[in-house]
């Protein structure tokens, strides 16, 4: 989206839907270093908000919205402070590692509000945004439970944190609800972009007899799609899955073998940071900004769900998930969002 | 070989090409040059906010390429500053975390244990080298990883309770600005730039006006010689490989204690060690050159940040011109036969 | 675990993963026993990546399942492009070899991810739709215990060995290997002896970009299957690391990097061995690293590398 | 006349200098040819020229009366001209044979054929009684195998005309007997010879003809018959040379160096030294004559602290060395010219003044408190270069850029500064013309007349009977006999290196 087709794109949308009411509300974000095409939550962000610039009239640029790319830890601060000095009403900080930067910036900004996405920052200009990902990761581990042969599962995580702890602490959870019998072999890759060790630790995984492996792990997370296609190619009837996480990842899976059309993802963990980035950014607009406050997007919330491509669940364990999910909705599970 | 003059023209002709077959590229993907310069220019030096962060920018890489520049002149490659870096960084964190102490003290303490972390990091190298003739590269690219995971381990496990990220240093130990945040509009300036500034000249004066100097310099250059003439060759290999990470440590010191305030978990590397390499090079191992590559850096860098935003040119561009400066700077000979040949042709 | 399937995963996991380093340390063996060193290595990965998966993406449709191996191909001649750069730079006009390479560097990222962003408007390119998958080679898999353990994986594996073979026996057996290396010990007297040894180099350079590429184009289309500046991560950094542990010598930097890749996937199957689990993550991860450092430091007798080598050579300079 | 190769009116420039100026060389067949003059005189540029590494910028080159142009080593080649260089052009790590066939490898297949090129080799060696291991890497042989290995590259090639660039100043005296003998089997092959060297004695008793120049320019060529060393040395140098060394007679005082039941291993771990027994007392030069090999290396290693010993003891002044690092050795009195410049005796890429301190940088005036004093380092390399004549543009100028003969000067020059009262000298005048030698040779006797005491090591016969006050003589690791150099000759001498013990010369061992 950074090329210059992509703006002319957006700013044609716009105008083509300049019929909507004209604002003279702007926000923007700021990356984490993943940039806005990630296939995760920073494009999921930059989605959200592209789709709010369109709904209100809002052109790409300085005077409606806009993104700011770091390439590095230390660009935060300042892409941060230049977007609150160019004059945007909201800046989002994309991803927990901004947090200080949001703290810092918004304790000099107090002009201008923040939100930041997966993580909670102090500030009465800035508005904390969490996801329950837990509970979508718990409805994942219902279906990996359920779909798994072999009673071995495998999760894959990037660097240990908090935020990867909450995945495999609900997948852990989500498991062993429907299937006590169930391993669970949870790992850190301690790299996000390391393609090669994940398709080893996938290979580890499923050479030992795992069947789902759950990835929370970005770029590593591509080794595992690699090694299960690679398994599923040689032996079509053979029983690997992946679990895709933030967004549908049923094209990361997708394979032919045999002139088969097949796919290894069996569903994907799907966190709505554009719906947050939306509701939050619409909250804003309309004077509501929920400054200080921490919204938890969870199933509830329309923030966390099981994705859309569903092909590879069977009815029974998609009814399920439908009967886990509301028994998360009525509080009667209590996922935990901590592994102990 | 080369005169005076062209010892400044040449990475000042170089600088210019670079940028001339940036904005080729420019304007064959269909972006205006003079809109994505201008973002450029404005984002690193245009406002004093700009400044500020350019200036925040140069410091890490003053050190970073200090660093490699040291090894360099005394005969040894290392590639291990982003690792020296990280564990200087943490190390000093941790000190400015872990007491509390009159600012007088505990500043100077933090960076000291940042610097002593990074020479620490770089003597397993260094000693490898010396007593069984391990080949520095090797190690030192190893060493990096190690310290990524190390230094991860200990954000979350030791200096923090299973935290991302440690806490906020105090005061006490910290460098961040007021004067300076407020003078630059709430840049991320903070006295670090004056730290690495001394740090130049403390290279110049090892380097170039010490004995130490002398005998690291005659080492690097030939050990036989340096043996013959009474110095201990393995000791040199070990102080000129603790010197050169003491200066990556504290480059590190620098963001722990300046940019950021506090260690977190890295989910890669920050590539300042790295480009540490091109600062090095591009300066020509010697002090000044250092600090001017490092400089260049710095606003490219910075504005690189603010190009997409106000050219729509992606921040990439500006590797590819740092590519071609580096190039032309390595290339230095034809550009000295071209000029020759051109003030020949004009006579 | 059996014994049997934690050894099959091993060779399994070592094979595809050092595949990417032997060709690209291959590549960095001929560059620099011609004398010119290449800290260029990881750039030239890159743009083998890169050219790999722009080429899969757009021509899979078109080639099919030949897609794969016709993008190696295609890494392998813009690699070896690629490399003119450094090879003009360091061999023409006198350049110092590291700075020319970590231009180099420089450049392929920059290209790289640039033209990605131009060209699909996206910081990452999608995943390709024509991979390489893992195959069992016929016969050689039918051998009993060791045929499933050695002979199912991808075909770039078994290659990449070969191919060092083929590199040893160029480099050691043949004239061309003999003047390929007097020139990087001794570069005057290969003159004297009237070869050429601007053409030798050249020569050299660019037969490491096209491994190099081969490399960068193997990884991306076995491992990662997509492109973007995160896919080349310091690989070529660890295979130069492989050219130096190796000595300058094809099948021992094969060694070096099979061995990287066993260390790499010990630990990995070592975590989930009880013996291990209360080993603190960060030490299993570090794993590879110093183990590498440990067989280096143990290693009797060090590498000389070739003389010449990082120097450019004048002609009628003595 | 039936010319093999004339070169006529060859100018060659190099940037600022004429390195040849309109020099005419013409080599009868089956001669041998000597080419002299002083260092720098540009007969290594001139002999380049045939050879094809440079191109000449005026003048014409004929082969057997054919007009040639010589763009490459490739052509010279062709032309059956061969060269073995002053420096030797072979790759240390490859074997003799693979050096010698690099370029036209004989192939079976993709491969060479290296057991047929083997085979060649030890042909054309046998032929010409050029004895060399083809197997041996060149890094483990002899200089003079290393040689042998030269001249076979150029003979395996077919050359017809052989150009050798000062091949005895890095042979001893066995090596170079040798030699002339293989010269004489060349030409008795129907080859013919252009020699370069320094040795005089050498032009007397081998060559046919000599042609002479002096600072590019060709000064004459003359029939060797009838011609005598003084003759060819004013030719060269263009004025009078002195050829004995003037000097009185020694006074030879306190022992200085000490050296008892010396042991020392070489690299490789084998015994070096052996027992060794040496006294050296000041007001002395004292000369060690020994071939090539025989531990003079290590002996002078050891002394230096360059070297573990491994029993034994070294002793300065009554002051124990051998557990001394070389600084503390350096800083106890002793000073080392050492054999290899470029290697141990200076730092290339180091200003000259930078070099001038090599060893004192860190004391007062250089330094203070660990501060280089730059003011006064450039002085004292000032006044060297001015005492010692090194031929610089300043004391700025990088070590690398000066002529070998001049930075053997600044080395010389010094550690004769410090005033050591032991003066190491290993080879002082390896590849220098004869007007330096007399130089060099001066300041060491001028240092004995001080009262210091000199040990000289050289291989050349005639360096160590000229100057030396007492010749000791070295044979595996042992100093075997003690002679006064006026009561002997240089054939006792050769039998004595050789190990043959028959003799107990002038004197007796008195060490
Ligand atoms: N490559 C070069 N570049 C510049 N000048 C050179 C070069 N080679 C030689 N010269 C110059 O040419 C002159 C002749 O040098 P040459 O090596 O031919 O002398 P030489 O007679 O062989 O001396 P020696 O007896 O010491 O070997 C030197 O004085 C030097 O100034
Ligand atoms: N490449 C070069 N460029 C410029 N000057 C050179 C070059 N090579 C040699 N010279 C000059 O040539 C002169 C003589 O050099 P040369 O090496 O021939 O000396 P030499 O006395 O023959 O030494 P050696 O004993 O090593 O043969 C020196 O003054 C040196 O400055
Ligand atoms: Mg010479
Ligand atoms: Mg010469």
């Amino acid at each position: 989206a950074c090329g210059s087709d992509d703006s002319e794109d957006t700013s044609t949308d716009s105008n083509a839907g300049g019929t909507e009411e004209e604002s003279d509300f702007t926000v923007s974000m700021v990356t984490d270093t993943g940039g806005i095409d990630d296939k995760s939550f920073n494009q999921s962000a930059w989605e959200g908000m592209q789709a709010f610039g369109e709904e209100n009239g809002l052109e790409e640029g300085v005077d409606g919205f806009k993104y700011f790319q770091s390439n590095n830890d230390a660009d935060y601060v300042t892409n941060i402070n230049t977007a609150a000095r160019n004059d945007f009403d909201l800046v989002f900080g994309i991803g927990f590692l901004l947090t200080e930067a949001i703290e810092q910036v918004a304790a000099q900004q107090t002009d201008t509000n923040f939100a930041i996405v997966d993580s909670v920052a102090e500030g009465d200009n800035v508005a904390s945004i969490t996801f329950k990902e837990h509970e979508g990761s718990f409805l994942v581990g219902v279906a990996a439970g359920l779909t798994t042969e072999s009673d071995k599962i495998g999760f894959v995580g990037g660097v240990e944190s908090d935020l990867i702890n909450k995945f495999a602490a609900g997948f852990k959870a989500g498991v062993e609800a429907v299937n006590p019998d169930a391993e669970i072999d949870i790992q850190f890759a301690g790299d996000f972009n390391n393609a090669s060790r994940g398709q080893q630790m996938a290979a580890a995984m499923y050479g030992s007899g795992a069947d789902v492996i759950y990835h929370a792990a970005g770029g590593t997370g591509n080794g595992v799609f690699t090694e299960a296609k690679n398994l599923k190619q040689q032996d079509p009837d053979r029983q690997v899955w992946v679990i895709g996480v933030d967004r549908d990842q049923a094209a990361e899976g997708a394979l032919e073998a045999d002139g088969e059309e097949l796919n290894v993802t069996l569903t994907s963990m799907v966190k709505r940071v554009d719906i947050a980035v939306q509701d939050v950014s619409k909250q804003a607009m309309d004077g509501e900004f929920p400054g200080g406050e921490v919204i938890e997007y969870g199933i509830e919330e329309d923030g966390i769900s099981i994705a859309e491509t569903q092909d590879n669940l069977s009815q029974e364990i998609l009814d399920e998930i439908e009967s886990y999910q509301q028994q998360i909705l009525d509080g009667e599970i209590e996922v935990p969002s901590t592994l102990e | 070989m080369f005169n005076r003059a062209q010892t400044i023209l040449i990475p000042v002709i170089s600088v210019a090409l670079g940028l001339l077959i940036g904005a080729v590229v420019m304007i064959v993907s269909g972006y205006n040059p003079i809109d994505g310069y201008g973002a450029l220019l404005k984002g690193s030096l245009g406002e004093t906010f700009y400044i500020g962060e350019t200036i925040r920018q140069i410091t890490p890489y003053i050190f970073a390429g200090l660093a490699v520049a040291f090894a360099f002149r005394t005969g040894l490659f290392n590639i291990g500053v982003e690792g020296q870096l990280l564990v200087g960084w943490i190390a000093s964190v941790w000190v400015g975390l872990a007491f509390d102490l009159p600012k007088i003290i505990h500043l100077p303490m933090a960076i000291a244990a940042g610097a002593i972390a990074g020479a620490l990091w770089a003597f397993i190298p260094g000693i490898l080298k010396a007593r069984l003739r391990v080949h520095e590269v090797i190690v030192t690219i190893m060493m990096n990883y190690i310290a990524l995971h190390l230094v991860n381990y200990l954000v979350r496990y030791v200096i923090s309770d299973e935290q991302n990220t440690t806490d906020r240093v105090p005061e006490s130990a910290s460098l961040k600005s007021p004067f300076f945040e407020a003078l630059t509009e709430f840049s991320t300036m903070h006295y670090g730039i004056f730290i690495a500034l001394a740090g130049a000249i403390i290279y110049f004066i090892i380097l170039e006006k010490t004995s130490t100097g002398f005998e690291l310099r005659s080492v690097g250059f030939n050990q036989n010689a340096s043996e013959y003439a009474g110095m201990n060759v393995n000791r040199n290999i070990v102080l000129s490989m603790v010197i050169s990470g003491a200066f990556a440590g504290l480059g590190g010191a620098m963001e722990g204690l300046g940019t950021f305030g506090y260690g977190f978990i890295h989910g890669a590397f920050s590539g300042v060690g790295f480009d540490g390499i091109a600062v090095a090079l591009l300066g020509g191992n010697v002090a000044i050159g250092v600090v001017l590559a490092a400089a260049l850096f710095g606003i490219l860098k910075q504005g690189a940040l603010i190009m997409p935003l106000e050219s729509g040119v992606p921040t990439e561009l500006v590797e590819i011109v740092i590519a071609i400066i580096i190039f032309f700077v390595a290339s230095s000979y034809i550009i000295a036969y071209l000029l020759q040949r051109f003030k020949k042709g004009a006579q | 675990m059996d014994i049997l399937s934690a050894i099959e995963i091993l060779v399994k996991s070592m094979l595809f993963a050092s595949a990417p380093l032997i060709f690209t340390a291959l590549g960095g063996v001929f560059s620099e026993r011609s004398g010119v060193v290449n800290i260029g290595l990881e750039g030239l990965m890159v743009i083998g990546a890169f050219a790999a998966v722009v080429f899969n993406i757009t021509f899979a449709s078109a080639l099919g399942a030949s897609t794969p191996w016709v993008a190696l191909l295609v890494a392998m001649g813009i690699g070896g492009l690629f490399s003119l750069i450094h090879a003009v730079a360091s061999i023409s006009f006198r350049a110092d070899h590291v700075v020319s390479g970590v231009a180099i560097n420089f450049l392929a990222l920059g290209l790289g991810v640039y033209l990605v962003k131009a060209w699909y408007g996206a910081g990452q390119t999608d995943k390709i739709p024509e991979p390489l998958y893992y195959q069992k080679i016929p016969l050689l898999y039918d051998i009993p215990v060791i045929g499933p353990i050695l002979f199912n994986n991808y075909v770039t594996s078994y290659l990449a060995i070969i191919v060092a073979f083929i590199a040893w026996f160029v480099l050691f057996k043949t004239p061309f290997g003999l003047r390929l290396r007097s020139v990087g010990e001794h570069p005057l007297a290969a003159d004297t002896m009237g070869i050429n040894v601007y053409k030798m180099r050249y020569i050299a350079v660019v037969i490491s970009g096209v491994l190099g590429g081969l490399g960068g184009g193997v990884y991306a289309q076995t491992i990662t299957q997509d492109f973007s500046g995160s896919t080349i991560t310091g690989q070529g950094f660890i295979a130069l690391a492989a050219v130096i542990f190796g000595k300058w010598h094809p099948i021992g930097a094969m060694g070096a990097a099979l061995f990287f890749g066993l260390a790499q996937s010990l630990a990995i199957i070592g975590s989930s061995f009880p013996l291990l689990a209360d080993v603190p993550n960060w030490i299993l991860l570090s794993a590879p690293y110093v183990l590498t450092i440990l067989a280096l430091a143990g290693f009797i007798g060090r590498a000389d590398a070739p003389k010449a080598i990082g120097t450019s050579y004048i002609k009628g300079k003595r | 006349m039936d010319y093999v190769i004339e070169m006529l009116n060859i100018r060659k420039e190099f940037p600022g200098i004429v390195a040849n100026d309109n020099i005419t060389l013409q080599l009868k067949k089956g001669e041998i040819h000597a080419l002299l003059g002083e260092n720098g005189a540009g007969k290594s540029t001139l002999m380049n020229v045939l050879f094809g590494l440079y191109q000449p910028e005026k003048g014409e080159i004929r082969v057997k009366g054919q007009k040639v142009n010589i763009t490459s080593p490739n052509i010279a080649n062709e032309l059956g001209i061969g060269m073995v260089h002053q420096h030797f052009m072979l790759v240390d790590t490859f074997t003799v044979t693979e050096n010698i066939v690099l370029g036209s490898e004989p192939k079976k297949g993709l491969s060479i054929d290296m057991k047929k090129a083997e085979k060649e080799v030890q042909e054309i060696s046998d032929r010409y009684g050029l004895s060399v291991d083809p197997k041996a890497k060149i890094a483990d042989i002899s200089v003079g195998m290393q040689q042998r290995a030269e001249i076979l590259k150029t003979l395996y090639r077919g050359a017809e005309i052989l150009i050798f660039d000062e091949p005895t100043a890095v042979l001893t005296p066995q090596e170079i007997k040798e030699l002339i003998q293989i010269f004489k089997t060349l030409i008795a092959e129907g080859k013919s010879i252009i020699l370069i060297t320094h040795k005089l004695k050498e032009i007397i008793a081998v060559c046919d003809r000599v042609t002479v120049i002096r600072k590019g320019v060709g000064i004459d060529t003359l029939d060797v018959e009838g011609a005598t060393p003084t003759q060819l040395a004013s030719l060269m140098v263009g004025r009078e040379v002195l050829f004995t060394t003037e000097k009185t007679t020694a006074v030879p005082k306190d022992v200085v160096l000490e050296i008892s039941g010396l042991n020392v291993k070489d690299s490789r771990g084998v015994a070096a030294v052996r027992n060794l027994d040496l006294t050296v007392r000041s007001g002395e030069i004292l000369g060690i004559a020994g071939v090539d090999g025989n531990g003079q290396s290590e002996l002078i290693e050891a002394i230096t602290g360059l070297r573990k010993i491994s029993s034994g003891s070294i002793k300065l002044n009554g002051k124990k060395l051998s557990a001394l690092k070389t600084r503390k050795i350096t800083e106890a009195g002793v000073g080392h010219i050492p054999q290899d410049r470029h290697k141990h005796g200076l730092v290339l890429d180091f200003p000259i003044g930078d070099n001038m301190v090599l060893q004192t940088y860190y004391q007062r005036p250089y330094s203070k408190m660990s501060m280089l004093n730059n003011k006064e380092i450039n002085k004292q390399a000032k006044k060297l270069i001015k005492e010692f004549d090194v031929r610089t543009p300043s004391e700025y100028t990088q070590a690398r850029a000066l002529s070998g003969g001049n930075q053997q000067k600044a080395i010389i020059g010094r550690e004769i500064d410090r005033d050591p009262d032991l003066l190491i000298a290993a080879q002082p005048t390896r590849g220098l013309d004869v007007g330096a030698i007399e130089f060099i040779h001066q300041r060491l006797i001028d240092q004995r007349d001080k009262g210091k005491a000199v040990l000289l090591l050289s291989f050349e016969l005639e360096e160590i009977m000229n100057v030396s006050d007492k010749i000791a003589v070295i044979y595996e690791g042992n100093i075997i006999a003690t002679v006064d150099p006026k009561k002997t000759s240089e054939q006792e001498l050769g039998l004595l290196m050789a190990g043959s013990k028959k003799k107990e010369a002038g004197e007796k061992k008195d060490v």
